[in-house]
């Protein structure tokens, strides 16, 4: 267990797993986004209140999904990075963070686009939307003080420290802003569960949009990491043997 | 007692211990990594491989020990500029431990500052600043001083005085490991450590 | 001078001495600077009294916002005066001292955050009723607005400290400090400011109170550790 | 060398090189810092996103003092990145290489302004449509705020050097200057939300931009002269 | 060309001139008062009495003239750390006289620092970014050099090439006002100003 450990503690073992992983990954998230994508554009029905823009939930919905599922894990790593020093661990959590505030930002616009179409206003003080802003925040936050300190295992440290303290923090704020809104907004305005009354044709493509877009964040995550430990370990021997065997190729 | 340490990049498979009853003198020229060196060993930098060792130990497994026989002073004196030299050295024992009046007046009074005591210390010019952070030295009860250019802005008598405290500080057993510029002129067991030569080696 | 038993000793007593010498050392710079005792009272006024000059004057107005005005403002300036809680000793070496001291650095930052509050939110606290008044919030909800404070500005300290010991190494100033400190107080000023709101509709508010308590405690047992680690990884 | 003629010759031309080597250098180290490029624009989003969380999400409510609280935003969000403005160059000794430059004093400080506006100002002006977006503004004012923001800003950063110039050398920060700086400051927060406010309920506001334009040309003049004075004091 | 000076409290009565192509080693025990009086001398203290005349006239009437002629170092070296040193020279010497980036470089060189150009001055030790503020006097086209403590951790070959600066310029006829607490052997006309025997005078 504990070599299995230090095993993927090593970068360059990440880095050659991840070589044998990532045409598979790449596989998989193309039949499954182009299934999906079909099935949700041009297959679903209309539906009979909100028209065609329903369809936005394809994409809106996994992508909110996975910007609520990178705070933790950041902090996971940021974790993992403090106790055990692991640099992987460290690696992953950098790249995390923009990718997160990326989703963040993307469930952010697709919402506002469906909610100036829905709603009829871009943006609303709802507490979902709220709390996912004020995670946007944090996530940014994380951003700008790794940029800003500049020994990279200080800011590793540091990030780590943020990232826990802030997950800490996250159900702290999603639950206040939730039960703060309430007297205002009904949260039945907005979480209106379209899955369960509606029909398996609408709610499994999305599951099949959700794998997709799931997939698809691993394949980000594992490029930026890849991208991360090349950077981190220029000087070390396996990655000039690597690239210059590229070269020579 | 004594303190070990490997290390890499700035200075390569640098070894060195430290005994009681000793006076090591880290040398190189500018850049060369000695303050580096320094924090590394005191512990408030961690950016390193290697080991130190305390009393046969990694520090990290008895740092408390440590940290309770070991003082510190660094390019910044450590001294708040709106305090008096008497409020900063009770605060600096308590840290460690604590200390009565008479003895921070004494310790003041020997490294020259006495009728300093009361002044703000932003009042005092740059050497009696650096005096007050070394009245810690007189204060505390710690075995092994780490002392980073000390002798910095302090005039002749000053330099005079320091040597002395230095070598009645390793003459009762203690270690000191310092860096220094000037040339040392004290009168214990003293050896030098020449980072300038480490690195040529390595 | 080597005996482990008179260190161990020493170090009984002087966690406590040194929690104690800590917190009066701070609060002695404080009050030799005296602007330090006035300014978060002054910035709190200004601030509150800045909205009827950039809102409007009319009282119905102002009472309906009072609330979320008094809580924002001692948001600000428990923020504000959070630079004054590592900066300057991290400038002049004393914060070195600090980390290499034997003791638990929990409880000297604990202390630290103690002094801080004493300082810049308790005035707040203090001072709240008035600029309350100035806002025309209704009197029923003065002892829930002063309540609230003084249960969540400690937790706006604590939590400010992490924010500044992350960045106190950091060259620029002010800004990164509260990216990072102002979303994590948001559910203080949520639940603080609702808790006002609530009373002045006269609902129950027991329930924000138990909310407020269980963050402050959190934040007591977690708090300190973070900023603690947060500082070793500064000084670096 | 001692040639008075050579020197005056040199002098001709290098005000303004001195004027665009400290606009330079300082735009060089807000860009290396990047931080202080994106925190003015994220301290402003968060603090205008605090007031719907203290006040109330209820739109009718929040535009009322939209107006308001987009420019106690912007007034803030400019105050707090001052710090970056002279204490960094206090603290390393650049600001004594400054008073000692031949170069009249006026320019250097003005240079170090218009840096610090485009910094911290422009930003939030650019920014601002969103948040008044966000906060239910009516559309009409949009313009209105813009333009008012716009003209107040630099005025923001001017008025503002003056009070971190005369407290740069004292060892508490943050709120002093907020002390010294918001009073100075109110006039342009009364007036540009005013026009905004006076624009949403279709009142003309061309005496307000008037009022606004020469402030700003008061300021322009006066502001740099008052900074430079103090800082000669400060680091006396 | 001379500068002269009377002055009470901590020192009264002083009266010096300093001529072109002389050096003058202001000299004193810690708070005798030499960092106040070359902050006084340069115009960066005004909280005195006396007067200070620049070629024969008080200094507050040519101001930008003695201020064109005249460098200034004190104990805060002047350098931003966020800049490297070439941006941190080219900034310095646009507020006296522009100088162009291979003066710069070369400046850098000559004081040892060649490699050093692009780095931030934050990665600099403390000797090299006192070698940064001193890189300032070679392309300054100032005849007056003030220098407080220039030798301030600097490392043996840093103090000999300091040394040798110093002797050219006073040499070329520039005059040389500085502290230290160093022993000086420059090879040129120098004198000695001792404040703590001004101080028992009085
Ligand atoms: C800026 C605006 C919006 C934001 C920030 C936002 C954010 C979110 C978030 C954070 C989730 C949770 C994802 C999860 O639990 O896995 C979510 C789910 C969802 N959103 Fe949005 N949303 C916005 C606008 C909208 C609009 C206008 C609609 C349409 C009425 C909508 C419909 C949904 C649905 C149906 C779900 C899935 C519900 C569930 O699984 O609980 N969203 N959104
Ligand atoms: N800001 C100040 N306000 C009041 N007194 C001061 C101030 N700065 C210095 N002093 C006092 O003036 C005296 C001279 O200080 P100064 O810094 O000029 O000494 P110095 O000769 O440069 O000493 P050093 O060799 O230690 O640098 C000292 O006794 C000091 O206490
Ligand atoms: N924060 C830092 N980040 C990266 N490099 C640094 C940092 N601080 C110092 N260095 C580099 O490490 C080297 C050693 O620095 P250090 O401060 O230990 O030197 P030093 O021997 O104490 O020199 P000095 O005699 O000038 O004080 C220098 O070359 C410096 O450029
Ligand atoms: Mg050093
Ligand atoms: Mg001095």
């Amino acid at each position: 267990m504990w070599l299995w450990f230090a095993k993927l503690g090593s970068p360059r073992w990440f880095y050659e797993l991840s070589d044998k992983w990532l045409p598979w990954l790449y596989v998989s998230m193309l039949i499954l986004m182009s299934v999906g994508l079909f099935w949700a554009l041009l297959i679903v029905p209309e539906d009979y209140q909100q028209g065609q823009t329903i369809r936005i939930m394809y994409i809106h919905v996994p992508v909110a999904s996975i910007s609520l599922a990178c705070f933790p894990l950041m902090a996971v790593a940021g974790t993992i990075t403090l106790v055990w020093k692991m640099k992987l661990a460290d690696m992953v959590a950098q790249s995390v963070a923009p990718i997160g505030a990326w989703f963040t930002g993307l469930a952010l616009a697709t919402g506002a686009i469906w909610g100036d179409q829905i709603w009829g206003t871009w943006w609303a003080w709802d507490a979902r939307l709220t709390s996912l802003l004020i995670q946007f925040f944090l996530f940014i936050g994380v951003i700008a003080l790794r940029s800003a300190i500049d020994s990279p295992d200080a800011a590793a440290k540091a990030c780590a420290v943020l990232a826990i303290v802030g997950a800490i923090n996250v159900p702290i704020i999603k639950y206040s802003v939730e039960w703060w809104n309430t007297l205002h907004q009904p949260a039945s305005n907005f979480s209106i569960d379209p899955v369960a009354p509606n029909p398996p044709e609408v709610w499994v493509p999305l599951l099949v949009m959700i794998s997709a877009v799931y997939v698809f964040f691993a394949i980000a995550l594992i490029l930026r990491t890849r991208n991360e430990i090349l950077q981190r370990e220029r000087r070390s021997q396996w990655v000039i043997d690597l690239v210059t065997r590229e070269k020579n190729v | 007692m004594f303190c070990e340490r490997d290390e890499r990049i700035l200075f390569s498979d640098l070894h060195f211990e430290v005994a009681g009853g000793e006076l090591v003198q880290v040398k190189g020229s500018n850049g060369s990594g000695k303050t580096s060196l320094l924090r590394i060993v005191c512990g408030l930098n961690e950016d390193f491989s290697g080991a130190i060792l305390w009393k046969g130990e990694p520090v990290a497994d008895v740092r408390e020990d440590f940290l309770a026989s070991m003082i510190y002073t660094g390019h910044r004196a450590g001294v708040n500029r709106i305090l008096t030299p008497r409020e900063n050295l009770r605060w600096s024992a308590s840290l460690q431990a604590p200390a009565d009046d008479s003895q921070i007046v004494e310790a003041l009074g020997r490294l020259g500052l006495r009728a300093y005591e009361d002044i703000p210390c932003r009042n005092l010019s740059a050497g009696q600043t650096q005096r007050v952070a070394l009245a810690r030295l007189l204060i505390s009860k710690a075995s092994v001083w780490i002392l980073d250019e000390p002798f910095t802005t302090l005039d002749i008598h000053g330099v005079k005085n320091l040597e002395n405290l230095l070598a009645e500080h390793v003459s009762t057993g203690g270690a000191v490991i310092l860096t220094t510029h000037h040339p040392l002129s004290v009168n214990c067991r003293a050896r030098a450590l020449d980072l300038d030569q480490q690195r040529i080696n390595s | 001078m080597n005996d482990a038993r008179e260190i161990q000793g020493l170090k009984g007593v002087s966690t406590w001495s040194a929690f104690c010498a800590t917190l009066r050392r701070d609060l002695i710079i404080a009050l030799k600077r005296r602007n330090d005792l006035l300014n978060p009272i002054m910035f709190f006024l200004i601030v509150v009294s800045l909205f009827p000059l950039g809102i409007s004057p009319d009282p119905v107005e102002l009472s309906s916002v009072s609330a979320g005005v008094v809580w924002v403002s001692a948001l600000l300036a428990s923020m504000l005066s959070l630079d004054n809680l590592y900066r300057a000793d991290y400038e002049d070496g004393s914060l070195e001292q600090l980390l290499l001291s034997p003791q638990p650095l929990y409880f000297l930052v604990l202390a630290k955050n103690i002094a801080h509050w004493l300082i810049s939110g308790l005035p707040v606290v203090i001072l709240s009723p008035l600029l309350a008044y100035m806002l025309y919030l209704p009197s029923e909800a003065y002892w829930t607005m002063v309540l609230t404070l003084l249960i969540g500005t400690p937790v706006l300290s604590l939590f400010g400290s992490i924010g500044v010991a992350l960045t106190v190494g950091l060259g620029s100033r002010g800004l990164i400090l509260a990216v990072i400190v102002l979303p994590l107080s948001t559910p203080v000023l949520i639940i603080g400011a609702k808790a006002v709101t609530d009373v002045m509709f006269g609902l129950p508010v027991s329930s924000h109170f138990a909310l407020l308590g269980a963050i402050l405690a959190l934040a007591l047992t977690m708090a300190p550790l973070a900023s603690a680690a947060a500082l070793r990884i500064s000084v670096n």
